[in-house]
């Protein structure tokens, strides 16, 4: 790989130069594999100079006409921001600061390093079926599981009941439950409404001391009563947000021609 | 084991560990080398070997580890599972013993559902059913009855001890699936009743065919 | 291997030589039975075995026998080297490893790459790398953590036994950036501080059960 970096150095010279940006694994790892030429800690290492270094590798492959992917590219373009940055006196703060920036880059690096010679010592290691072998013909264990089936007398006698009350004729009988019905409620919305001309709570139009279920039975009937007595133009509906009560009254059309 | 295992001796001994087939002294000599008495050696890790859990056993000239033989019956453990028998078998089986010797159709008939041969296997390996002979009509179809078995684990002196019909009605066990299911929906009795499993008509009338065990 | 091997050292010895998986103390009893201390009989052995050609080892709580390492040179087969890892897969298990459980954008983080959809599968096919749970952070990401297997092949006795894993955690190297970089810059802490460790939430939260093996 540093062979290659330094082909790449030398554009001067493009027919020796059969660089493959395939060699690195995206611009974090050709930046790692730069910052090894500077042949210092990661932690020493100068930002600025890897800058330049990335800087004029990718110049290099540009003048070759290598086609680059986006993301050096991308990487270029915020390296170069970074370089002026630390390079322009500070006056303005920008923030993040460059020396943050840096800072960040140096960081990454680290980290990637540390994962790639911790990848390295793990490869290394005795490997099972490398270095150390296990038995080669192991006679295997065997654990037989026998069924040992759990029942109780009444789980049988309950389950000939259910097959004798399943086969046994099946009765169904509907229950009645009281119900408003559309056509109910379409007359009743209608000739409650009238000529009303303030707006009325839909809850007035039911009717007054009903149980809960017809209530409710009575509240949906009502409330698609109104949309259709609107559809028709012969109501208004008027809701002032989601979930908000509804009210009702005659429509404006008609309460005028009658007044 | 008590002498010190020289290089040699440790490199044949990870070798023949390691081989998935008996080795001879000259095969061994191929992987640790000449440089030593590759008989002596494997003479001194058998003994060493000897009355261990592992013996070093030779076969006609060729080597190989092998677990002690009276140590046999450990590689080889059965473990009893306790088991609950799937509803279809349940049925099968509760069909047969109030109606036994039945027929695999006629069981289906008063099912209502059809039986999947792997029920009945399951109940035969479980020792509570048996092929109980050919009824003579068209196809002659093979019968099914209970074993001795069945009696003694469902603590039956006889088939006559399972309770009748009028029985079963007067513990609601006859009750019709529609009832039952209101009162399931009821909810009184869905999480605590640990009966309301087996109890449940809503599985009876969504599960169609038979899973098997 | 001076002592005297009782019966139930024999059996433990007989089921791991047998056993074609490392076993755990709990998958002996299933074998050998409940009557003994098999942790300490496994310690036994371990030390009997110690400096033979064959050795007793523990991987992440299971245990089995294998060669020693010092003779590989005799015993390594050329052909299991052709399917070497790639880099990437390399550098991500090694990422899974030191920071488990670790979601594929962290990965990425690290890599500086998006991590190839072959690379995860590779590591799963091994036996190395398991789905551990997701995070319950937006978007609920998928983990990913080893597996005993990896610890087996790497020879490794737990997590803690990974090659620098305690100076990387002391460099700081194991912590997101975004953490390292708040230290850095506030400055007077140092990376290096052992207290960061315990006294930063930020950490606590990223790093789930990084202790436990």
């Amino acid at each position: 790989m540093e062979d290659l970096f330094l082909a790449a150095e030398r554009p001067a010279d493009p027919d020796r130069l059969t660089v493959s940006f395939d060699a690195w694994e995206g611009p974090l790892d050709l930046l790692l594999a730069l910052a090894r030429t500077q042949k210092v800690d990661l932690r020493e290492i100068s930002i600025l100079a890897l800058v330049e270094q990335y800087l004029d590798f990718i110049d290099g492959a540009r003048q070759l006409k290598l086609e680059l992917a986006a993301d050096y590219l991308v990487m270029a373009a915020w390296l170069a921001y970074l370089k002026s940055g630390l390079l322009l006196p500070r006056d303005e703060q920008i923030d993040p600061s460059p020396e943050e920036l840096a800072l960040r880059l140096q960081l990454r690096l680290q980290r990637l390093q540390a994962m790639r010679e911790a990848g390295a010592r793990l490869m290394a290691r005795d490997r099972l079926g490398r270095d150390v072998f296990p038995r080669g013909a192991p006679e295997g264990l065997r654990i037989g599981r026998k069924a040992a089936w759990d029942a109780s007398l009444y789980d049988l006698i309950q389950a000939y009941g259910q097959v004798r009350a399943r086969t046994q004729p099946a009765v169904h009988v509907v229950s009645r439950r009281a119900v408003m019905t559309l056509d109910e409620a379409i007359q009743r919305v209608e000739a409650l409404v009238g000529s009303r001309v303030e707006w009325t709570l839909l809850a007035r139009f039911l009717p007054e001391g009903i149980d809960a279920a017809l209530g409710r039975s009575a509240l949906a009937s009502s409330f698609v009563a109104a949309l259709e007595l609107a559809r028709q133009g012969k109501v208004d509906i008027r809701q002032d947000g989601i979930f908000a009560p509804l009210y009702l009254r005659a429509a404006n059309g008609r309460a005028e021609a009658q007044t | 084991m008590n002498a010190e295992p020289d290089d040699l001796m440790r490199a044949i001994e990870a070798t023949l560990f390691a081989s998935d087939v008996p080795m001879s002294a000259a095969d061994l000599r191929l992987h640790v080398g000449d440089g030593g008495d590759v008989p002596a050696l494997l003479a001194r890790l058998a003994a060493d070997y000897a009355g261990r859990g592992i013996n070093l056993v030779e076969r006609g000239g060729r080597w190989h580890f092998q677990t002690a033989a009276d140590l046999a019956h450990i590689l080889r453990r059965e473990k009893e599972e306790s088991r609950r028998l799937s509803r279809a078998a349940m049925e099968t089986l509760a069909i047969i013993s109030y109606h036994e010797p039945v027929s695999r159709a006629e069981i289906e008939a008063i099912r209502g559902v059809q039986v999947g041969k792997g029920t009945l296997d399951v109940l035969m390996e479980a020792g509570w059913v048996r092929p109980a002979g050919r009824r003579e009509v068209p196809g002659r179809p093979l019968t099914y009855a209970t074993t001795p078995a069945f009696l003694t684990h469902f603590g039956l002196a006889s088939r006559r001890d399972l309770p009748g019909i009028d029985d079963l009605r007067a513990a609601g066990l006859l009750d019709p699936v529609d009832l039952a299911l209101e009162s399931a929906m009821a909810g009184s009795r869905s999480d605590a009743d640990p009966e309301a499993d087996g109890d449940n008509p809503v599985q009876s009338v969504v599960e169609m065919d038979d899973e098997d065990a």
